[in-house]
């Protein structure tokens, strides 16, 4: 019966949709509404600030799971947060924190920067950006919805089988980890392919690969490595979806399944997501740090040979997640080995971030705070991966605090600290003033400090015998101080988040208008106006040399030399159908985690159903005009 | 850059009988393949490798004949699919001698 | 629009040589369908090590010598061969600006596409009847993973193939529908060649 | 108050060779990463200091482009101490992962992990215990772990690094102790609601007691003495049997799904977690969820007090 409402229901809205027989009237007042033009939008970075909104709410929802944990472990047999639900809060944590935290904010830098960087008018793939915005929206949603439904997933954000079987964790909890993860990390292949085209294709006239800047190109390599990461998370999630929706045996060993599979599914994905979330940070570090030191960046070139490395060598290397799980010595030894090379490359990147410094002028703005304190940072975190990389030693960190230790150090050292610079250094850019810098420094003091607070003393939390995800701790293991502190130091890091939604209000309330460059930028996104304009720039530039904005100012030019003339410019029209087709994928998963195969299989066909709808789509844009064009820059620069 | 302009060179290249020619070889591979597994032609230790190997040589036929990859003009495209083969492989052997 | 002006518009718009990449979008596209096919070799060959991973644990099913039977895979085969082989004929017709050829070839890909689905269907009855299933056993979920995966790949491939001559059927050929051509016979070339991969390492070596 | 004794579980303090194996390496890493991070230090804070734009100076500082002999200078000094930390580092994984001898005949105990308890069978010896690993001291005890249901990780650290239990197969490790004692191990893979609590102790012997321990093992005394305990027996038979089995009795149980209770007033934890005395002893029968979420024994706060006194002098009294 309920099958046959949702099959009337559904075909009734998609007869609406097709033949138009809803109510117009409405839809124009819908259409007419500021919301509206976000919803549908095609622009890169309407887009990209729209990834910036929902990767920051997840920051805080993740960032307040964190404190849950922290507090949970304040005091021995604490009984505030035990047992699945603790395992709950750490999983979403995780889940949250990686997925809709670090790679959506890294998109919201990659798609508001890099078109500008390349001197492009847009993404090679609008329609599948909007799409990928809304997967991620989707995936995330469906996660979190876990919290309200009750039964969050419990299997950690690495979900090892057979503790995300059925068998073991009943309900459907992981089954919205793992579609809420298949939905979103195809969002996030979409916009892995767009980035590769994007850079590949549009590149303005000049822009060589090899003047590119460091941002773009280590959105680049992480782009690549999405291409190749992500595959294997899918497969792998197609295993765990059918393992537990429709009955397959893939992991369970009573059927002669065997759930190491999972394992290496996991981290073949696992390993390259952490450089994943790295490599576009080191490349905000490395815009900063020349900007800010007023030099060119020191060893361009092996800059840039050493991201590809990093991005080549980290496939090689996912094993070493598992060395205790038993595959031999032999393996172990392979696997340690490869891992410890990228000690190479990720050094010569420290060191020419610290040869760029050397000689230089150097500002401390708050986004050249986030990256000095990122250098020393993220080499001890560095230093502790390496560590991790033998197997005898790692026999005694793994699955213990001081791994805990070693990823806040690198995600939040390298990653989060590279956000917030990113977010310092291109926020006038994006909405024409600057956040506010004497609150910017009291958030970057307090999140610095806090930050080594809470997870500097880790380490010892694990060499003194804690395993990680747990709970609670004995009175008696000696523990309880350092736990007590590393607590304290969360909770100065919530002092400084919340710093920072206070700057963004208060800057917003206090806004000066900038101009054009306001940091004396070397890059071509400092060459348009602030904000940029819908369609980046009247004419595109023309590229002569490595760090192509500054090169002309040097040579006493104001402007880039354009390498078109002035004209019309053909923008992407808006579309409602990227929504749409994620709105399918939405109602299917919902099913699917609801056991409910129709509605499932009904979200599905309605997605494809959309995505023929939309070849058949004739979408040729629109022109803005050259007077238009005119109109703009004038009101810019007035 | 990929494909700057659009290619004038002739279209001559890309005649049909290039092509059933190459459709010709590959029902060859296929049947070498099939010969290979059901009749005793080669020794056993050999079919394996044997059978993949011409599976590979298919796959490259398929890439630059029928899929127009040209390894001068599109390099990028030919770098980022034979990554892609790479870590396929790279992932194919862990699963089977790991697990 | 009559009949006969429809054949008109059809075969007579003259694009330039090599359309599909005529335009940016056209360029992007192509691009973008590589990336693509990049990222699914990956994917595919995960499913590949899991099947290789599994494939002796068949319980008390079938084992892999006793199921698989080579004439039906051979036939699967050849069909699917002749049908990379059409798609890349109905391309070769696009680039000579004879759009009648290139439907007809595109619409016999469809057909082989559909014939070579109705075969698969019939081969996992069978296979279901043998004792050989989904939930049966390890062996039997990898199996149907990567088939089923690489069935559903025919299947999308096959509508979208549809989709798209229906537009050129209605509108006639355009600059706009070139890449989308070429894309498609692409993502049916990349179907062939998984399916390559497929016949080796499922069929065959199941067999030695 | 709390929070100022001395951890008693560090990795620092290796009470025997395989524990030793991997200090040597953590000790030589954490000297390379402290020389690697001392050095970017040093040369960062001079930066910091030396490079600070001064108020009114605008001059542009020089834009060099690079410096080929610094940048194979700080790829080869890495290189370098890559390669000293990775000779130990192979040997040891592999002397870790040495197997048992063929030709002598060393302990084995095949180790079975379950949510969340652990079962410990000596095969040669023909024993079977749970929550207490007993070794000699001086000797390489070889394991072979494998779990019962999900994955788990056997995790001593004062004794050896980690290994995981995986269903559907095994894995090998070998420990051993220098000096008798009683160290604390940790399950250390999530396997569930109460992966926090899964702990265990080992205790090792010197070999005369292990041996005295193995005899005891093998002739325990289960049998009831005074009515109390005959009653408590009673108790145990109706309630207790379908899980738990007690060696030494007539009783035939299955005694698969719940630890072995073979000398149960031997060992000094209760569930590998609480102390163990009459008070709980009675928590844990009563309400075993509060303390060990998700665990499978099931609550029997039903017993009246009198069962419940006769079932603890019963408990009690398993030699
Ligand atoms: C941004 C994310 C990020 C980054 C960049 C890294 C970087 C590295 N990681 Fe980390 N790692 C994680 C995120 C990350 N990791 C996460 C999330 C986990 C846990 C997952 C989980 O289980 O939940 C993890 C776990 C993890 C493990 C498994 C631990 C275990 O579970 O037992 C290992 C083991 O080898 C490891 C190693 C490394 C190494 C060698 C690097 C290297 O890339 C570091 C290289 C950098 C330097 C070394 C510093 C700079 C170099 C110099 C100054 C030159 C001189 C240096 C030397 C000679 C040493 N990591
Ligand atoms: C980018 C990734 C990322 C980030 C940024 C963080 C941030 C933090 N993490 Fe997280 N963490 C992970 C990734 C990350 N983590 C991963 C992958 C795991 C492993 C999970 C697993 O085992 O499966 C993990 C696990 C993990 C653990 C171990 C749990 C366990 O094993 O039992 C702990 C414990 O201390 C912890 C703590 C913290 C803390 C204190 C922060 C802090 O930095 C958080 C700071 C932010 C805030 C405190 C938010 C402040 C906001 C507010 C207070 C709201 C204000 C409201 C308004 C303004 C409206 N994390
Ligand atoms: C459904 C099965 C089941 C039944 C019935 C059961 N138990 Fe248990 N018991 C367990 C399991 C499982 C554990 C291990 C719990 C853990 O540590 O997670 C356990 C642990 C124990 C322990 C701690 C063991 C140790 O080695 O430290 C004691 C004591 C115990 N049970 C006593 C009893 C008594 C007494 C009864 C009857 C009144 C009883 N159990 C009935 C399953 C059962
Ligand atoms: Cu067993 Cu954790
Ligand atoms: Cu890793």
């Amino acid at each position: 019966m309920a099958t046959l409402v949702t099959i009337i229901v559904f075909i009734l809205f998609l007869s609406a949709i097709l033949t138009g027989g809803y109510n117009k009237e409405l839809m124009d007042r819908f259409r007419s509404h500021w919301l509206w033009d976000w919803i549908t939008t095609v622009d890169h970075k309407k887009i990209g600030i729209m990834y910036g909104i929902g990767g920051g709410f997840f920051f805080i929802l993740g960032g307040i799971e964190a404190l849950l944990i922290r507090t949970q472990l304040f005091y021995p047999n604490n009984d505030f947060i035990v047992g699945r639900a603790f395992n709950e809060l750490l999983t979403m944590h995780g889940t949250t924190m990686i997925f809709f935290v670090a790679m959506p904010l890294l998109f919201a830098l990659m798609n508001m920067i890099v078109p500008l960087q390349i001197g492009a008018r847009d993404v090679a793939f609008p329609f599948l950006n909007a799409m990928g915005l809304w997967f991620f929206i989707a995936g995330g949603i469906l996660m979190n919805l876990s919290w309200l439904f009750g039964n969050a997933p419990d299997a950690g954000w690495t979900n090892y089988v057979p503790i995300a079987a059925n068998e073991y964790s009943a309900g459907t909890g992981i089954d919205y980890y793992v579609l809420g993860l298949q939905i979103s990390g195809f969002g996030t292949l979409m916009s892995g392919i767009n980035f590769l085209a994007t850079i590949i294709n549009m590149r303005t006239e000049g822009m060589s690969f090899l003047r590119m800047p460091l941002f773009t190109w280590t959105s680049f390599i992480s782009s690549a490595l999405i291409l190749f990461g992500f595959p294997p998370l899918t497969a792998g999630l197609f295993l765990i979806m059918f393992e537990r929706l429709f009955g397959a045996n893939f992991f369970d060993v009573a059927a002669g399944g065997n759930p190491i599979i999972w394992e290496h599914l996991f981290w073949i994905f696992g390993h390259p997501e952490v450089y994943i979330v790295v490599l576009p940070a080191f490349g905000i570090m490395s815009e900063v740090i020349s900007t800010f030191s007023k030099k060119r960046l020191f060893g361009y070139t092996s800059m840039v040979f050493a991201t590809i490395l990093i991005g080549f060598l980290g496939f090689m290397v996912w094993a070493h997640h598992m060395f205790t799980v038993g595959m031999g010595p032999v393996a172990n030894s392979i696997f340690a080995i490869a891992t410890m090379t990228i000690a190479v490359p990720t050094g010569i990147k420290v060191f020419n971030w610290l040869f760029t410094m050397w000689g230089g002028k150097i500002r401390f703005t708050t986004a050249m705070l986030y990256a000095v304190g990122f250098i020393p940072t993220f080499v001890m975190g560095g230093v502790t991966g390496v560590m991790l990389s033998t197997p005898p030693g790692d026999y005694q960190y793994h699955d213990s605090y001081f791994v805990v230790a070693h990823f806040h150090y690198v995600l939040i050292g390298g990653t989060v600290f590279g956000i917030l610079a990113g977010f310092y250094y291109w926020w006038p850019k994006i909405f024409g003033y600057k956040l506010n810098e004497k609150l910017g420094k009291w958030n970057f003091w307090l999140f610095f400090i806090g930050f080594h607070l809470t997870f500097l003393i880790q380490h010892f939390i694990g060499l003194f015998g804690m395993p990680r995800r747990v709970f609670t701790y004995q009175p008696e293991d000696g523990l309880t101080l350092i736990n007590q502190i590393s607590t304290v130091g969360a909770y100065m890091m919530a002092v400084a988040t919340i710093l920072f939604v206070v700057n963004v209000i208060y800057s917003y309330r206090h806004r000066v208008p900038v101009g054009n460059d306001p940091w004396d930028g070397r890059t071509l996104e400092w060459s348009i106006p602030s904000p940029a304009p819908f369609y980046n720039f009247a004419q595109l530039p023309k590229v002569r040399a490595l760090d192509a904005f500054w090169h002309e100012k040097m040579k006493g030019n104001k402007e880039m030399e354009p390498a078109e003339p002035l004209g019309p410019i053909h923008m992407p029209s808006n579309n409602h159908l990227p929504i749409v087709i994620v709105l399918g994928f939405f109602i299917s998963g919902l099913g699917f985690v609801f056991r409910s195969n129709e509605v499932g299989a009904l979200g599905l066909i309605f997605a494809f159903l959309m995505m023929f709808v939309r070849s058949f789509e004739k979408d040729h844009g629109y022109h803005v005009e050259t007077d238009e064009v005119e109109k703009v820059e004038k009101g810019v620069k007035a | 850059m990929e494909q700057a302009k659009p290619q004038q060179e002739s279209q001559a290249t890309e005649s049909d009988a290039k092509h059933l020619a190459s459709f010709a070889v590959m029902i060859v591979l296929t049947a070498i393949a099939f010969a290979a597994v059901t009749m005793d032609i080669v020794p056993p230790a050999m079919v394996v490798p044997l059978i993949i190997g011409l599976a590979a040589i298919q796959v490259m036929m398929q890439f630059f004949t029928f899929m127009h990859l040209d390894f001068k003009k599109h390099r990028i495209t030919v770098t980022f699919i034979f990554t892609g083969l790479l870590f396929g492989v790279i992932c194919v052997v862990a699963l089977k001698y790991l697990v | 629009m009559s009949t006969a002006e429809l054949e008109q518009a059809k075969t007579s718009a003259k694009l330039p040589p090599h359309p599909e990449r005529a335009t940016m979008e056209g360029r992007n596209k192509i691009l973008g369908l590589w990336l693509f096919i990049g990222a699914e070799t990956v994917m595919f060959a995960c499913f590949f090590g899991t099947y290789l991973a599994l494939k002796g644990s068949n319980l008390d099913g079938p084992t892999t010598q006793e199921l698989y039977q080579i004439p039906m895979v051979a036939i699967s085969t050849l069909i699917l061969l002749v049908s990379s082989l059409t798609s890349v004929l109905g391309v070769l017709g696009m680039h000579q600006n004879n759009y009648k050829k290139m439907m007809l070839w595109f619409g016999v890909t469809v057909l082989l596409g559909f014939s070579f689905l109705g075969l698969e269907i019939y081969e996992f009855v069978e296979y279901v009847h043998a004792g050989h299933t989904f939930a049966g056993s390890a062996f039997g979920s990898a199996f149907y993973t990567l088939l089923g995966t690489h069935g559903a790949h025919v299947l999308f491939g096959v509508l979208w193939i549809s989709g798209l001559l229906v537009q050129v059927w209605r509108r006639g050929m355009s600059l706009d529908m070139a890449p989308k051509f070429f894309s498609a016979s692409l993502y049916w070339h990349f179907i062939d060649v998984i399916w390559v991969f497929i016949f080796t390492v499922v069929y065959l070596m199941g067999k030695v | 108050m709390t929070g100022c004794e001395e951890p008693d579980r560090t990795v620092f303090s290796p009470k025997g060779e395989a524990g030793e194996g991997s200090l040597d390496v953590i000790m030589l890493s954490i000297y390379i990463m402290t020389f690697v991070v001392a050095v970017v230090l040093a040369i960062f804070i001079y930066v910091l200091i030396r490079y600070r734009q001064k108020p009114g100076d605008n001059s542009i500082p020089k834009q060099v482009e690079g410096s080929m002999k610094l940048e194979m200078l700080w790829t080869v000094i890495p290189i370098i101490l890559l390669a000293i930390l990775a000779v130990p580092t192979l040997t040891h994984t592999f002397s870790l992962a040495e197997e048992a001898p063929k030709d002598e005949d060393p302990l084995r105990v095949k180790v079975t992990a379950h949510q969340y308890w652990w079962e410990f069978e000596y095969p040669d010896l023909g024993i079977k215990t749970a929550q207490q690993l007993h070794i000699p001291t001086d000797e390489k005890v070889y394991l072979e772990l494998t779990s019962d249901d999900v994955i788990h990780a056997f995790w001593v650290p004062e004794l050896a690094g980690k290994q995981d239990l995986n269903p559907g197969s095994t894995n090998k490790m070998w420990i051993d102790a220098d000096e008798p004692g009683t160290y604390e191990g940790r399950c250390a893979e999530l396997c569930g609601a109460g992966h926090a609590l899964m702990n265990f102790q080992v205790v090792a012997q010197e070999k005369e007691d292990f041996d005295k321990w193995v005899e005891k093992r093998k002739n325990p005394s289960s049998e009831p003495k005074t009515a109390e305990q005959k009653a408590g027996k009673e108790v145990f038979t109706q309630n207790c049997m379908s899980c738990h089995a007690i060696d030494g009795t007539q009783m035939k149980t299955k005694g698969e799904k719940a630890p072995n209770l073979t000398g149960f007033a031997e060992r000094n934890k209760i569930a590998g977690l609480l102390e163990n005395n009459d008070e709980n002893l009675e928590k844990w029968m009563k309400h075993p969820e509060q303390v060990k979420p998700g665990t499978y024994m099931p609550s029997f706060d039903f017993l009246s007090d009198e069962d419940m006194d006769n079932l603890k002098a019963y408990l009690q009294s398993l030699e």
